[in-house]
């Protein structure tokens, strides 16, 4: 198990490849006086999940807007498809932190309703809807109320809505951090599953290590304030072991220590 | 709270509606619309009259004793009833129905209440700025974070110390808010209770001017009004962010 | 303890001789303290639950409901309104017929003149509005608002001077009856009866001297150092007021003949219940202290 | 009201159980769970408090509770009471519309546009906060005595509540939601009517509720200031031929009346709109 | 390193030990209808941390409340230093979740409140104030007012207050939880640190089991409402080594996954 995995350490230079569906070229931004990223040149690989970490305040969330179309940069471009955009697209989906639930709606309505902005009729967008609440293992929920779900549950929520509109990448913001430890950990393994079974291309952002070590393909590390790029790492884990062997795992533990040492010089 | 983040801009619109005033007054389109310089120089008269002085005398009496009872007695009585339950059970139905009711009906009857002239006034006020701020200084009383409560039984603090040091000091902000829509409220409460009632200070003012189509004071009177009802709520509100400043994001 | 009376009005022009009678009084060493209401039905409220000890108005009404025993004591004013119509709509009684008016209030002297007309006329009226105040009524006259309503003398003249031949002033019999005048507490005649001779003796000798010559008005608001915050304006209606008003000033404080006015004119408007003849002069004025000052200063 | 009182009953004997309580935590405990008790206690003592100072009499002009309570019968019995509502209702109900309708779409157009915001915004908070009621009288001048004044008196003092209530709501609106409507490509109109205006919608009716009441103290002002009809007309009658008891019965019905259609607003926007808002 | 550790797990029997400063005996809860623990007994040793565990609203801050005298139980005693206690005493201290901290003091302020509610004098109180907001990091930041902290520093002023008052037993609420996870493993170290130097009892509640792991001389696991002991478990962990050779430690690891196996099952 242990032999199985490898780290490897880039630096600074952007990585390329030959499949990089989303392309960061440049980006900086400002706001006002304030600047949040500097120079941020990346590319995420079809496929894969990408881990954007970093210390608080480093401009995670706002490289991950940026991307996703929902803030303009101040400088630089981003590409997706190998087309530069300039706001949100239908290849591109976002997952809230705080899971974005219109209160008024049914689960099966949040979950249906990239779809119903997009105009597609009722029974067709109920039937996606089903099969995504299934598959986040929400089935039996379909006419529930959000503030009838626990935090965990919303969260999926969000999660079935992005997979409804059938993007090519799904943009995460810290999905788990508001849902507690215990479950925390049960949806790390489920949306490995979920991974592997969409085969989606996965851009996620968190502030824990063992969370992004655990999950990731590739992790981007960000310094502090203005975010730039101090580090790519791939941790090379085979997600085929079980979770207990992954987090066992000589590479696993070695990557996580790594991470630690470069990022605790920013911790108070 | 945004809109003061503007401040200047804000201004600058009222300035520009202050422009438009003036070209419809100078347009002479309706009698009731003097031009704003007309309206401002009557109003620097105006300040000048022993009328205005002695009526904004009597306004201001019966507005600060108002509201100095208002407060004096609205506090305690909100505090109370975000402590206690039994006077929260008691005054509740009270302070809710009356915190929006139409208390200008009511007017007529405190009279025989309370005399003529300056107490029934007095009373107004009163009657129009205590109870919301009863129910704020109840709702910041009740938000005191239970935490906060805990940590000084924790530390063995007796509950009056809890109270004075803790509840008393969480719920500042509140209660200030509450006295600042008290404030406004009561500048309206002075206003209806002297036309309603006893036609004394700008009440007086007031109806003399609109009997003897004296538009330009008239307004000016209004203005000053205004801009009173406006820097009070504006002087609380800066005191308020000083506390909030202390209190900090909760 | 000063005597307290409520003026259901502010003080204004119009009333300025009673202005000037209470200084006298004061001279006299009688401690009077005005305090100017919203309306009548304030003041004569505020004399019924005894926070006033004298008010100023027309209660008929009042006198014969209250439980508390209130009287008249002197007439201050006769009824002095000027049915007045927009020419634009109506030329005269007739055309009323049918229309909406506006008087001053339920049960006031302007309702019952209109509805006097109206019984003259044959004519009934589809509505009729309230709006308290002469200067209101005038004011929404030349706006447009009311298109037939009754003013007093001052809104005559505003209607002459501002929109000449836009209005006609309807023709009127003859009424007699009290438009506003003092009444209180019986307890408070009794016990009070000096002050409120002084007070009546006040009234009755400067009505006399304003009846005799309007002009003396204005001096005399020098002399007092009335209305100090007058507007150029408002002083040049002193002196017209006062020469239109005296031929009607009551020089006598009214009396027993003037109840019996009031009775007749006030049970057509409905103001009163009852018949004229059944009505004692007894249960609505207090004669004693008016009688006192006539008997001393006599009666022209 | 059933399941209230059964429930009390079980908390007794489970509480009969353990310890017996003292009487200050029964008294608690009672308080805790009858507040309608508490409400019709102090109602009462309120009305014999009434009926005590009008037997004494502290004023001449002070009636009897039960002398209001068979004046209220009697008005209400020959008509004249609702008549009365009729007529006040009128410009009530008339201005409340065009005060929600102007209101709540000038609010939300503040909301959405930083222009509009800084044309009108500091308008109506100077409108707010002033005395509108010394602007009343003039409305008379323009508009006459009719049903176009009152109705104009209604819409000054509910619309500047309205608007900045309205607006408030359409900048308090969760930021996230309108987040996750652009990043699914909703177009600004979805963008208004699929997330702005339903999020913002508790805090629009709570701002209409206001205005509500704001219209209620309005229509009272022209009624009392203008001309008198209505309710008004009857405060301002029976004070003027002294019927204290039938002019004190129309003071408390208005208020009432407006602390009940308030009380089912508040009822209606807790229950039936928005049941995840609902407190405990 | 790794042979050092030993796992040891017990059944649902009480231990007993010649030093306990804490005894909870036969403790229940009920919250009206809600029975939210049941017959909890246990000890805590002088100069140890145990941690309580279990799945969300399983009754872990309610018994720490318990034993804190800041809620009264419905049924059994909680005994301290041998003597039954009913309210909260000079003894124990109370570190609160989100914080606790009075926004219109400054840092030294907060700190000595408890020493201040004691009616100690303010020089004497702000010099014990001062010696603890070094301890715990926070030198220099004395006159600042709270809202100028971040969430771990506002922890730490949290901490120092419990200290100042020389309480032989912390009760720590999730004292982490408002902390983002870089911060959070910093702390954790610390905590480590403030253990071996202040030589108190501590009893602290979380929902991460590494955490609990990773600090704790002895974890309590709760199960579900109504909450019982479900497992005693001494991780017997070497706190000599680095936080890494810990992390690393096979006896970390399988307590570890011991733990998430008895939880997993109580996650959504
Ligand atoms: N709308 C904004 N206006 C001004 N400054 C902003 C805004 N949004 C973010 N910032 C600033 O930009 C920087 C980066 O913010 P961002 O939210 O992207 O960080 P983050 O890495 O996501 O932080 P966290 O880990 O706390 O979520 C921060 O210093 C923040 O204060
Ligand atoms: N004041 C209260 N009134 C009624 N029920 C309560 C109260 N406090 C807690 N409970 C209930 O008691 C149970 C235990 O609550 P407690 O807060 O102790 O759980 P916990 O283990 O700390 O949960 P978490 O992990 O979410 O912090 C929960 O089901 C909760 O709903
Ligand atoms: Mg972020
Ligand atoms: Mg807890």
């Amino acid at each position: 198990m242990a032999n199985a995995a490898l780290s490897r350490t880039q630096g600074q230079l952007a990585v390329t490849c030959e499949d990089a569906i989303v392309q960061v070229r440049d980006i900086g931004k400002n706001y006002g006086d304030v600047e949040a990223l500097r120079g941020i040149n990346l590319e995420f690989q079809r496929g894969k999940l990408t881990t954007l970490l970093g210390p608080s305040g480093c401009g995670k969330t706002t490289l991950l807007k940026i991307i996703a179309g929902l803030v303009p940069a101040s400088s630089g471009e981003i590409c997706v498809n190998d087309k530069v955009v300039t706001g949100p697209g239908p290849e591109r989906a976002f997952v809230f932190q705080d899971f974005a639930l219109m209160p008024w709606a049914t689960v099966m309505r949040n979950v249906g309703f990239g779809l119903e902005l997009r105009g597609v009729p009722a029974i067709e967008r109920n039937r996606v809807a089903r099969r995504y609440i299934e598959q986040v293992g929400l089935a039996g929920f379909e006419e529930k109320y959000p503030h009838e779900l626990s935090g965990g549950m919303r969260q999926r929520v969000g999660i079935a809505r992005a997979f409804a509109v059938n993007a090519d990448v799904l943009l995460l913001d810290e999905p788990f951090s508001a849902v507690d430890e215990q479950n925390r950990r049960k949806f790390q393994e489920d949306l490995l599953r979920l991974v592997d079974l969409e085969k989606k291309t996965f851009i996620f952002v968190t502030h824990s290590i063992e969370e992004a070590v655990y999950v990731s393909d590739r992790i981007v590390l960000l310094s502090p304030r203005p975010g730039r790029i101090s580090q790519v790492i791939d941790p090379m884990i085979d997600r085929t072991a079980s979770p207990d062997d992954i987090r066992r795992d000589a590479g696993y533990l070695n990557t996580v220590e790594e991470i630690w040492q470069g990022l605790r010089q920013y911790a108070e | 709270m945004t809109l003061f983040g503007i401040r200047i801009p804000m201004m600058m619109s009222l300035v520009m509606w202050a422009v438009l005033w003036e070209v419809v007054g100078r347009l002479d389109l309706i009698f009731l619309i003097p031009p704003m310089t007309s309206v401002i120089s009557a109003g620097m008269d105006l300040v000048q009259t022993g009328s205005w002085q002695n009526a904004t005398l009597i306004t201001l009496r019966s507005f600060v004793f108002g509201m100095a009872l208002a407060i004096v007695v609205g506090v305690p009585l909100g505090v109370l009833m975000g402590r206690v339950r039994i006077i929260d059970n008691i005054f509740g139905l009270w302070v809710n129905m009356f915190v929006s009711a139409p208390l200008s009906a009511l007017v007529p009857i405190l009279m025989i209440l309370f005399g003529l002239g300056e107490t029934t006034v007095f009373v107004t006020v009163f009657l129009f700025a205590v109870w919301i701020i009863v129910l704020d200084a109840r709702a910041g009383v009740m938000q005191v974070p239970p935490s906060l409560i805990e940590m000084g039984r924790c530390y063995g603090a007796s509950r009056w110390t809890i109270f004075s040091k803790i509840v008393l000091f969480s719920a500042l902000p509140e209660i200030l808010a509450g006295i600042r829509i008290g404030l406004i409220r009561g500048v309206k409460g002075v206003v209806i209770g002297q036309i309603l009632v006893s036609i004394i200070g700008y009440g007086e003012l007031f109806e003399l001017y609109s009997r003897s189509f004296d538009m330009e004071r008239f307004w000016a009177l209004t203005l000053i009004l205004f801009a009173a009802a406006m820097l009070l709520s504006a002087a609380v509100e800066l005191f308020e962010k000083r506390i909030e400043y202390y209190a900090g994001a909760r | 303890e000063p005597m307290r009376i409520a003026f259901g009005d502010i003080a204004t022009v119009e009333s300025l001789h009673l202005l000037i009678a209470l200084e006298r009084a004061k001279e006299k060493g009688v401690d009077i303290k005005v305090t100017f209401l919203k309306s009548e039905d304030i003041a004569a409220q505020a004399v019924v639950s005894g926070q006033a000890d004298i008010g100023i108005g027309g209660p008929y009404a009042l006198l014969q409901k209250v439980k508390a025993p209130i009287r008249i004591f002197m007439q201050l004013s006769k009824l002095q309104f000027y049915p007045v119509v927009n020419t634009q709509f109506y030329k005269g009684w007739k055309d009323l017929d049918g229309q909406e008016i506006a008087v001053h209030s339920r049960g006031s002297g302007t309702e019952a003149i209109m509805k006097l007309m109206a019984d003259k006329n044959g004519i009934k009226y589809s509505n009729i509005a309230y709006v308290p105040g002469a200067e209101v009524r005038t004011g929404a006259l030349l706006q447009g608002n009311v298109k037939a309503t009754i003013v007093d003398s001052s809104g005559k003249r505003v209607l002459e001077s501002k929109a000449p031949g836009k209005f006609t002033f309807l023709p009127l019999g003859e009424v007699a009856a009290t438009d506003e005048a003092l009444f209180a507490n019986t307890t408070y005649l009794k016990s009070n009866s000096k002050d409120v001779e002084t007070l009546v003796e006040a009234i009755l000798t400067t009505w006399r001297e304003v009846a005799a010559n309007p002009k003396s008005v204005a001096a005399l608001r020098e002399k007092y150092k009335l209305l100090p915050d007058a507007t150029p304006d408002m002083i040049a209606e002193i002196e017209p007021y006062f020469t239109e008003a005296a031929p009607g000033m009551p020089l006598n404080g009214g009396g027993e003949n003037a109840a019996r006015d009031d009775f007749a004119f006030y049970t057509i408007s409905g103001a009163l219940t009852g018949k004229p003849e059944d009505l004692k002069v007894a249960d609505f004025w207090s004669l004693d202290a008016l009688n006192a000052v006539l008997a001393r200063a006599g009666t022209k | 009201m059933q399941a209230i009182v059964s429930h009390t009953k079980l908390n007794d004997a489970a509480g009969a159980l353990k310890a017996p309580p003292t009487p200050g935590q029964a008294l608690q405990s009672f308080a805790e769970n009858r507040r309608s008790f508490w409400i019709i206690l102090s109602l009462a003592v309120l009305f014999a408090a009434w009926e005590i100072a009008g037997l004494v009499p502290i004023s001449f002009a002070f009636p009897k509770f039960s002398e209001t309570v068979l004046a209220f019968v009697e008005m209400v019995a020959d008509g004249t009471m609702i008549y009365a509502y009729f007529l006040t209702l009128q410009p009530l109900v008339l201005g409340v519309l065009i005060s929600a309708v102007v209101g709540i779409g000038l609010g939300i157009a503040m909301g959405l546009s930083n222009k509009i915001e800084w044309l009108l915004a500091p308008v109506f908070i100077v409108l707010q906060a002033a005395p509108m009621a010394a602007l009343v009288p003039l409305v008379t001048f323009i508009y006459g005595i009719g049903l176009t004044a009152k109705t104009l008196a209604v819409v000054m003092l509910a619309l500047p509540v309205i608007v900045l209530n309205s607006y408030k709501a359409v900048r308090h609106v969760n930021p996230s939601l309108v987040d996750m409507c652009r990043s699914f490509q909703g177009t600004r109109k979805q963008q208004i009517f699929k997330i702005i205006i339903p999020d913002a919608s508790p805090v629009l009716f709570a701002g209409l509720r206001l205005g509500i009441a704001a219209g209620f103290i309005g229509v009272m002002l022209a009624e009392l200031l203008i001309t008198p009809t209505g309710i008004g007309d009857l405060i301002t009658y029976h004070r003027s031929v002294a019927n204290y008891g039938h002019m004190y019965a129309s003071v408390a019905s208005i208020i009432a009346v407006s602390t009940l259609t308030l009380a089912g607003l508040q009822y209606f926007e807790t229950n039936v709109l928005r049941p995840e808002k609902r407190r405990k």
